[in-house]
C-alpha cells in the first residue's frame, strides 16, 4: 500500500540513474541514517556500540571490499584477513612516522597500502580462476600473516609483538585509544563506512562497476568487447583490498585498541566470506546483513539464556553457537541462496503489491 | 515463506534486543569475580583444566565459609576462545556490572586490554603472563601478573641448565641452547633475555619458530633440531603445540631430559601423548602437582561431589588445574587483603586492586588455607607487581610429574633492568599514558 | 652475493655434507605427503562424483578421529568403537545427502561450497558438545598400530622410519587400491565414473544421483576417519587439525580436482616440498615457513601450469 | 535504381582482409590457409557445413584466437594475431553462436558495458559521482536508448538478461556490438535456433544496421535461404579450408560446395 513506485514517473536520465530511483526507499535511507547517526548515540548502551554496532560496521565494511572482489567481479577470496592486517599495520607505522597527522586521514591512507599488496596478490588472477584463486590468495593470507610477526619493524620492535593504539585527538577530543569514549568511536566508524560505502555504491552504477559485473557474468565475452581483463580485475583487487585495508585500521584503532598477526588469520578471511555469502554476493545491502546476522547471533545466543532465565555453561553455549549457526547457513542457503539481500528484495516485492497482490 | 520472515525477523530483533544493556543491578550481596575461559577450540586442552581450577576453588569457599568476609563470590565465565575479539567482548559485557577482576588468560587479550584497566579502573590479574613490563607497578598501577614475568622464568630455566652442567652461569660456555617458541607475542617475549643471557655467557641460541597454523606439524623443525644438535631445548609453547613438540623431540631421538618447558608447556596433557617416550621431559612449575591437600579434599567434598562442577575426577590434581587453583588463590586472598584495607564487606575494582598491591601470601598463609608448601611465597608491592617468586624444575615419569629440582630464584639483578627498560618503552610508545595518581598502600598486614 | 649463495649453494652442499638428513627430510616429506593426498583424497572423490568442493572434509578428519576415541573413552572397545564410527560416517554421508545435497541439487558450486562451510560449524559444535573440546590421545596402542622406530644406519649417519609412518603409507597404499578397484570393477563404480562424466547422462540411463552421493560421502567419511587416526596418532586428535587440512587444498592444485592419482602424487610434492624449503630454505628467513610455503609451490606451479598436473589443456570456447 | 544496385554502389573497397591464415589445436587443423576478404558496407556470409571452422574463422577475426599462420589486415594495419582488445579499439564487434550476455546484469546495463570503450570516466569521478562522471554517464545512455529504440526492446529494458526468451537475448547481444558502434560486426549464427518470425525480424535488424549504420557485416549463417537473401558474397569452409568464394549465386551453382553439402567423400 505504502511502498509503491507507481506515479513515480522519471523525466530524466540523471533522475532514472539515482542511486535510489524510488521515494520510498530515499526515505527509509534518511530514516536509517537519521537512527544511526543520531537515536543511537543518545540511547545506545557502551555494550552495545563497542561490542556490537563496532563491529557490525567494521565488518561490514571489510565484507563490502571482499563483496566488491567476489561478489561483482566473480573473484573469489580467501585473504581479506591478509589484506586487513595490511591496513591495520600500515595505520599502525603510519602513525609512528606521522604522528601529528590526523587519524582518520590516516586510517583512510592505510587502505592505499592494502590496495597495492592487494593488486600485487591479484596478479596471478589473470592466469587462474575460481577455486584455483582462492588457493592463490590463501597463499597471500598465510604469508601475509607469517610477515606481521617476521617483520618486527611493523610493530616497532614490540617485544610483544602486538601492536597498540596510541590516544589520538581530534578538536580536544580523544578518538582512538582507552580514553576515546564509545559513542566518538561509533560516530567516526559510522561516518566513514557510510561514506565508503556510498562510493561502492555509486562505482557499482557507473561505467566501473559494469565492467567487474561482466568479467564476472562472463570474462571471455566482456575481453571481446574490448574489456581489458587484466586492468579490471587488478582494479577490483586494488579497490576491494582498500576497503578491507580501511576496515583492518578500523578494526585496530578504534574497536579493539590493539592487535598482534593471529588478529588477522585464516579465521578472519573465512568470517568475512560467511557474511558476504549469507548477506548475498553481489549486493551492498548484503554485506550489512551477512555481518550483521554472523556477528550478532552468536551474542543474541550467548545473552539469550541469561534472559531467558537459563543456567546454560557458556562453554556449552559457545558450541551449541557453532552448531546453531551452521545450521542458520545452511538453511539461508537451501531457501534463499542469493542471499538475506535477495530475501529483502522479495519482502520489497510483496510490498509493492501489498494488499491485492492478484 | 512467512517462516524466512520470521527468522529473518527474529535474527534482527535478538541483536537490537542484545543491545539493550544487560541491566543487572549491582548485587548488594556479591562479589564478581569474570572468569574468562576456553573450554573450546585449539587451545582447550590447556583452557579447560585452568578453568576448572579457578572455578573449583571459588565455589568452595562460597560453599563451605560463604564467601569471603562473609560476602559470596559470584563467578561467572566467559568463553574466549582464546580469541582477542571475544576477550574483548566479554570484556565489555562485564565492565558496566563491576568486577573484581578480570582474568583474560590470553596474553592477546591482556594487551588488548592493559589500556582500558585505569581508564575503567578494573584491575587485571594475568598470573604469569600477558605483558611482563606491567609488573612495574609504577607504570601499571592497574595489572598484576605475579608470580613470575617470562623473562624470570627465562633466566630460571637457564640457571637450571647451568646447575646441571655443573655450577654457575659459566658453564654454558660454548654449549648451544634451542628455543623452540610459539610465533606470537607470548612465545617471543623471552628471546630479548636469552639472547643477552648468550651475550654474556657466550653460549649460542637456534631459534625455532612454530607458526601458529603449524602447530601440530612440526617434523620440519625437528629435523633441524638433530641438524644443529642443541646441548638443550627450550619451549614456550601453549596449546596444542606442546604435546606435537614432545612426541617430535621422542621421535627425532632427542634426549628429553634436556628438554625444558615454561610453566605453560607443563601440563599433563603435554606429556601424555607420547607415551613411553615423553618420559624424561622437564618443565617449569610454581605451583605443585597432586591433590594431596586439606583444600582440595574441600574441593572435592564441598563441590564435586556435589556435581556443582565440570571437573572429572580425575582432572583434580593435575598441574593446570591446580593452576586454576592457585589463581584463584591469588583473587581470594586479594580480596582478603582488600576487604581488611577498607574496612568493607563488598568491595568494588579499586579495593580490589589495593588488595593485589599488598598481597602477601606467606608460607605461613598457604599452610592455613590448607595448601602448605603448594605455592611459592608470593610478594606483591606497589613497585612490583610481580614478586618474582621462585620456580622449581618438574619432570614427567611417565605417568606423572614429578618434583626434581629445589625452588629457583630467578636472577632478578638481570630481569629488572629489562623490565624497567620495557616499562619505559611501551609508556613512551603509547604516549600520553596516564601518570600514576594512585597512592599507595603502606600499611602491612 | 652472499644471499645468491645461501639460497643457491649452500643448500646443497648442506645436502651433499649430511646425506641422512637429505634421507630423512624426504622420508619426512613424503610421510606428512601421504596424509595430506589422503585429505586430498577424500575432497576429490566427492569433487568428481558430486562436484560440491568439500571444505568440510578437513573437519570429517577430526570428527571422525574425535568420535572413535571419544567412544572408546566411554567404554567402547577399540574395534568395536571403529566400526561404530564407521556407522557415523554413513549416518553422516546420509545425513549431509538429505539435508544439504537433496535440497541444493543445481545450484551454484560456490552455493555448495558455502553449505559444506555450514557443514563445518555443525561439525565442530557437535563434536565438541559430545565429546568435549580437549584434544584426545589417539587409541593407536589399542587398535594394534606399531609404535617405535627402526633406526637405520647409512650414509655415514642415520635415518629413523616410525613405524606408524610405515603404516600410514601402507594403509594409505591400501586405500587408494581399494577405491581404484572399486571405481574400475564394480558396478558402483562404473555408475560413480558416468556421474562424474556428466550428471545429466547419468540420470538418463537410470542411474541414482542420491545412491551415489551416499556412496562417495560414506567413502569420502571413511577416508576422513582414516586419516584422522594417522595424524592422531603422529600428534593428538584436536580442531587445530583443521588448519593443517588446509594443507590439501595445494594438493588438489597440483594434482587436480578430480584425479586420484593426482592427488597422490601432488600430496607428495607438496610435503615434501615443504620439507625441504622449510629445512634448507628455511633457516635463512628465521624458519617456520612451512604455514605458507605449500600454498607457494602452488600458485608458482599454477602459473605455468594453470590446469593442474594431470589436466587436461584447456582450450577455451564460446 | 534497383535496391541492388544501390547497394552495390554502396560498397567500398576491402577493410579486412585474411591472408592464408591456419589454426591448429594441439595437431588438430581447425583453418587450413583460409584467405578472403571483407569489402567496406559489404553484408559478407560465411558458411559451411558443421565443424567447418567458421566460428574459428570469427575467433580469429577478433583475435580471440591466435593463428600459427597467416596475415590479418584491417584498415590498413597488417596483424600476425589480433588481441581482443585491440579488435574492439578499432571497431570490430562481435555477437556469439551460444549466446555471451553477461546474465546477473539488466539488459540496460549490458548495451552500456558495450559502451565502455568509449566512455573515460576514471575511479575518482566514478566513486564521488563528480558531475564529469555524471555528465557522460547520461550522453552514454542516450546513445544506448536510441539503439534500444532501433532495436525495440524499451519493454525489457530493467529485465536482468537471464530472464529472457532466447530471441530477445540474441537481439540484446546485437545491441551491446551495436553500442560499441562498431564499423565491423561480426555476427556468428544470428538466427540460429529461432521461428520464422523471429528469423524475418532478425533479417530485418541485420539490414537496417547495414543500412542505417553503414556497418559491414560479417555472418555465420546456416540458414542458406536466409544467407542467399541478404549477403552481398558468400565463402565457403569445409574441413577448415575456403572451398569457394563469390556472389550467392555463384556459390549455389559451385559443385564443391553441392558436394560438401550432400556430403561428398573427400
Amino acid at each position: 500500500m505504502f511502498y509503491r513506485e507507481v506515479g513515480q514517473y522519471k523525466t530524466s536520465y540523471a533522475a532514472d540513474q539515482a542511486l535510489l530511483p524510488i521515494l520510498q526507499d530515499r526515505i527509509g535511507i534518511a530514516v536509517i541514517l537519521l537512527i544511526a547517526f543520531v537515536a543511537v548515540p543518545l540511547t545506545a548502551s557502551n555494550f552495545a556500540l563497542d561490542s556490537v554496532l563496532i563491529p557490525i560496521l567494521v565488518l561490514s565494511l571489510a565484507a563490502t571490499g571482499l563483496n566488491l572482489l567476489t561478489g561483482y567481479t566473480g573473484l573469489l577470496s580467501l585473504g581479506t584477513g591478509g589484506f586487513m592486517g595490511v591496513g591495520a599495520f600500515a595505520c599502525y607505522k603510519l602513525t609512528t612516522f606521522f604522528p601529528n597527522v590526523n587519524i582518520i586521514f590516516l586510517i583512510l591512507c592505510s587502505g592505499f597500502f592494502a590496495a597495492a599488496i592487494g593488486t600485487v596478490f591479484g596478479l596471478p588472477s589473470l592466469r587462474i580462476k575460481g577455486f584455483y584463486l582462492a588457493v592463490a590468495t590463501l597463499a597471500a593470507q598465510f604469508f601475509l600473516s607469517w610477515c606481521f610477526i617476521r617483520i618486527p619493524w611493523l610493530y616497532n620492535y614490540n617485544i610483544s609483538a602486538s601492536i597498540e593504539v596510541p590516544t589520538k585527538t581530534m578538536f580536544g577530543l580523544a578518538v582512538t585509544g582507552p580514553t576515546a569514549s564509545s559513542v566518538t568511536r561509533y560516530l567516526i566508524v559510522l561516518s566513514i563506512v557510510a561514506a565508503l560505502v556510498l562510493m561502492a555504491a555509486n562505482l557499482m552504477r557507473g561505467r566501473i562497476g559494469r565492467t567487474w559485473m561482466a568479467v564476472r557474468d562472463m570474462d571471455l565475452a566482456a575481453e571481446l568487447i574490448g574489456i581489458r581483463l587484466y586492468q579490471t580485475k587488478l582494479l577490483a583487487f586494488a579497490v576491494s583490498s582498500f576497503y578491507c585495508g580501511v576496515a583492518g585500521a578500523m578494526m585496530v584503532f578504534l574497536w579493539l585498541g590493539n592487535a598482534e598477526s593471529e588478529s588477522f588469520n585464516i579465521n578472519q578471511s573465512f568470517l568475512i566470506l560467511f557474511m558476504v555469502i549469507i548477506g548475498g554476493l553481489g549486493s551492498l545491502l548484503g554485506s550489512f546483513l551477512g555481518a550483521a546476522l554472523i556477528w550478532g547471533l552468536p551474542i543474541v545466543l550467548r545473552h539469550a539464556p541469561d534472559y531467558l532465565g537459563l543456567h546454560i555453561r557458556s562453554a556449552t553455549v559457545d558450541q551449541s553457537t557453532f552448531v546453531i549457526l551452521g545450521v542458520l547457513i545452511i538453511f539461508f542457503l537451501i531457501v534463499e541462496p542469493h542471499g538475506l539481500a535477495r530475501l529483502w528484495q522479495i519482502g520489497k516485492q510483496k510490498l509493492r503489491v501489498w494488499p491485492f497482490p492478484y | 515463506m512467512r517462516l524466512k520472515y520470521l527468522v529473518l525477523g527474529a535474527a534482527v530483533a535478538g541483536v537490537i534486543g542484545a543491545s539493550v544493556p544487560a541491566s543487572e543491578a549491582l548485587a548488594k550481596d556479591s562479589m564478581l569475580v569474570p572468569l574468562f575461559t576456553y573450554r573450546t577450540g585449539p587451545f582447550a586442552n590447556s583452557g579447560i583444566p585452568i578453568a576448572n581450577g579457578m572455578h573449583d576453588y571459588l565455589s568452595m569457599l562460597n560453599a563451605r565459609d560463604g564467601g569471603i568476609g562473609g560476602v559470596k563470590i559470584n563467578v561467572q565465565e566467559c568463553e574466549t576462545q582464546y580469541k582477542n575479539e571475544k576477550g574483548v567482548e566479554c570484556y565489555d559485557s562485564f565492565k558496566s556490572r563491576h568486577p573484581l577482576v578480570i582474568n583474560p588468560y590470553s596474553t592477546g587479550i591482556t594487551l588488548a586490554l592493559i589500556p582500558k584497566a585505569s581508564v575503567d579502573q578494573i584491575p587485571i590479574l594475568s598470573m604469569a603472563y600477558g605483558l611482563s613490563a606491567s609488573a612495574v607497578g609504577a607504570d601499571f598501577p592497574w595489572i598484576f601478573n605475579p608470580p613470575d614475568t617470562y623473562w624470570d622464568g627465562m633466566s630460571i630455566a637457564l640457571k637450571y641448565i647451568a646447575q646441571k652442567e655443573g655450577g654457575g652461569f659459566d658453564k654454558l660456555k660454548g654449549k648451544t641452547i634451542g628455543f623452540i617458541y610459539f610465533d606470537g607475542g607470548y612465545g617471543r617475549e623471552p628471546i630479548p633475555l636469552l639472547n643477552d643471557f648468550a651475550k654474556e655467557y657466550g653460549f649460542n641460541v637456534k631459534m625455532y619458530p612454530v607458526p601458529p597454523p603449524q602447530m601440530q606439524s612440526q617434523s620440519g623443525l625437528w629435523l633441524g633440531v638433530r641438524r644443529d644438535r642443541p646441548d638443550w631445548m627450550i619451549m614456550w609453547g601453549w596449546g596444542a603445540m606442546n604435546p606435537t613438540a614432545v612426541q617430535e623431540a621422542a621421535k627425532t631421538g632427542y634426549p628429553l631430559d634436556h628438554f625444558i618447558g615454561v610453566w605453560w608447556s607443563g601440563s599433563e596433557d603435554d606429556a601424555r601423548p607420547a607415551g613411553a617416550g615423553g618420559k624424561g621431559y622437564l618443565s617449569m612449575n610454581f605451583n605443585a602437582v597432586g591433590a594431596n591437600y586439606p583444600a582440595i579434599k574441600d574441593i572435592e567434598k564441598y563441590v564435586i561431589a556435589k556435581g556443582n562442577s565440570q571437573t572429572p575426577k580425575d582432572m583434580v590434581g593435575e598441574n593446570f588445574y591446580n593452576r586454576g587453583i592457585m589463581n584463584a588463590v591469588v583473587i581470594a586472598e586479594a580480596i582478603r587483603h582488600a576487604q581488611k584495607l577498607t574496612g568493607k564487606k563488598v568491595i568494588d575494582g579499586a579495593d580490589m586492586r589495593r588488595g593485589l598491591e599488598t598481597l602477601k601470601i606467606s608460607e605461613q598463609r598457604w599452610k592455613q588455607i590448607g595448601l602448605a608448601g603448594f605455592g611459592p611465597p608470593i610478594h606483591v608491592t606497589c613497585a612490583d607487581h610481580n614478586g618474582h617468586g621462585s620456580v622449581y624444575v618438574q619432570q614427567w615419569d611417565g605417568k606423572k610429574w614429578v618434583k626434581v629440582s629445589d625452588w629457583i630464584a630467578p636472577v632478578k639483578d638481570k630481569v629488572m633492568p629489562l623490565l624497567d627498560e620495557a616499562a619505559k618503552d611501551y609508556v613512551g610508545k603509547n604516549q600520553p599514558w596516564p601518570k600514576r595518581d594512585e597512592p599507595c598502600d603502606d600499611k602491612t598486614l | 652475493m652472499h644471499l645468491l649463495y645461501s639460497i643457491f649453494v649452500d643448500p646443497f652442499m648442506q645436502m651433499g655434507h649430511a646425506p641422512d638428513l637429505l634421507v630423512q627430510t624426504l622420508w619426512d616429506g613424503l610421510v606428512s605427503g601421504v596424509l595430506y593426498a589422503l585429505i586430498a583424497l577424500g575432497f576429490v572423490l566427492i569433487f568428481k562424483a558430486s562436484g560440491v568442493f568439500n571444505f568440510a572434509q578437513g573437519i570429517m578428519v577430526v570428527f571422525a578421529a574425535l568420535t572413535l576415541v571419544g567412544l572408546n573413552e566411554h567404554g567402547v572397545p577399540a574395534y568395536v568403537a571403529l566400526a561404530l564410527t564407521v556407522v557415523v560416517m554413513l549416518v553422516l554421508a546420509v545425513a549431509v545427502e538429505r539435508a544439504i545435497l537433496r535440497p541444493l541439487v543445481n545450484q551454484p558450486e560456490i552455493i555448495l561450497f558455502m553449505a559444506t562451510f555450514g557443514l563445518t560449524y555443525v561439525l565442530i559444535g557437535l563434536g565438541e558438545l559430545i565429546f568435549g573440546g580437549d584434544p584426545k590421545v589417539m587409541i593407536s596402542g589399542e587398535l594394534g598400530l606399531p609404535s617405535g622406530s627402526y633406526r637405520i644406519n647409512m650414509l655415514g649417519g642415520y635415518v629413523q622410519l616410525q613405524k606408524i609412518d610405515i603404516a600410514a603409507a601402507i594403509i594409505a597404499s591400501l586405500m587408494v587400491a581399494g577405491l581404484g578397484i572399486v571405481f574400475n570393477r564394480t558396478r558402483i563404480g562404473r555408475a560413480l565414473r558416468a556421474v562424474a562424466d556428466s550428471h545429466r547422462a547419468a540420470l538418463s540411463v537410470g542411474i541414482s544421483l542420491e545412491q551415489i552421493w551416499v556412496v562417495v560421502w560414506f567413502a569420502a567419511g571413511v577416508v576422513a576417519l582414516a586419516t584422522g587416526i594417522m595424524w592422531g596418532a603422529r600428534s593428538n586428535v584436536s580442531f587445530a587439525l583443521e588448519i593443517i587440512a588446509l594443507k590439501a587444498l595445494p594438493v588438489l592444485i597440483l594434482g587436480g580436482f578430480t584425479s586420484i592419482p593426482g592427488a597422490i602424487v601432488g600430496g607428495l610434492i607438496i610435503g615434501v616440498g615443504e620439507k625441504m624449503g622449510e629445512f634448507y630454505w628455511g633457516p635463512l628467513v628465521g624458519g617456520g615457513i612451512e604455514s605458507w610455503f605449500a600454498y607457494v609451490i602452488a600458485l608458482v606451479f599454477l602459473l605455468f601450469r594453470p590446469q593442474g598436473l594431470f589436466g587436461e589443456r584447456i582450450i577455451e570456447r564460446l | 535504381m534497383t535496391e541492388t544496385e544501390a547497394r552495390a554502389q554502396r560498397i567500398g573497397a576491402p577493410v579486412l582482409a585474411v591472408e592464408e591464415v591456419s589454426l591448429t589445436f594441439g595437431g588438430v587443423r581447425a583453418l587450413t590457409e583460409v584467405s578472403f576478404d571483407v569489402r567496406e558496407h559489404e553484408v559478407r556470409a560465411i558458411i559451411g557445413p558443421n565443424g567447418a571452422g567458421k566460428s574459428s574463422m570469427l575467433n580469429v577475426l577478433n583475435g580471440f584466437y591466435q593463428p600459427q599462420h597467416g596475415i590479418i589486415r584491417f584498415r590498413g594495419r597488417e596483424f600476425r594475431g589480433m588481441k581482443p582488445h585491440v579488435a574492439a579499439t578499432m571497431g570490430i564487434g562481435r555477437t556469439f553462436q551460444n549466446i555471451a550476455l553477461f546474465r546477473g546484469m539488466t539488459v540496460l546495463d549490458n548495451i552500456m558495458v558495450g559502451r565502455n570503450l568509449k566512455m573515460r570516466g576514471n575511479l575518482l569521478q566514478e566513486a564521488f559521482w563528480l558531475p564529469a562522471a555524471r555528465r557522460e554517464e547520461i550522453e552514454h545512455r542516450r546513445a544506448v536508448e536510441e539503439i534500444i529504440d532501433f532495436l525495440e526492446i524499451q519493454h525489457i529494458r530493467r529485465t536482468p538478461v537471464g530472464q529472457l526468451p532466447y530471441g530477445l537475448q540474441k537481439r540484446v547481444e546485437l545491441a551491446r556490438a551495436l553500442a560499441m558502434e562498431p564499423s565491423v560486426l561480426l555476427l556468428d549464427e544470428p538466427m540460429a535456433g529461432m521461428n520464422l518470425e523471429e528469423k524475418q525480424d532478425m533479417c530485418r535488424f541485420v539490414l537496417d544496421v547495414n543500412d542505417h549504420y553503414g556497418t559491414t557485416i560479417v555472418l555465420i549463417e546456416h540458414d542458406m535461404g536466409v544467407v542467399m537473401d541478404i549477403s552481398d558474397r558468400v565463402v565457403v569452409l569445409d574441413y577448415g579450408s575456403k572451398i569457394a568464394d563469390g556472389t550467392p549465386d555463384q556459390v549455389r551453382s559451385d559443385q564443391a560446395v553441392i558436394d560438401a553439402y550432400l556430403g561428398v567423400a573427400h
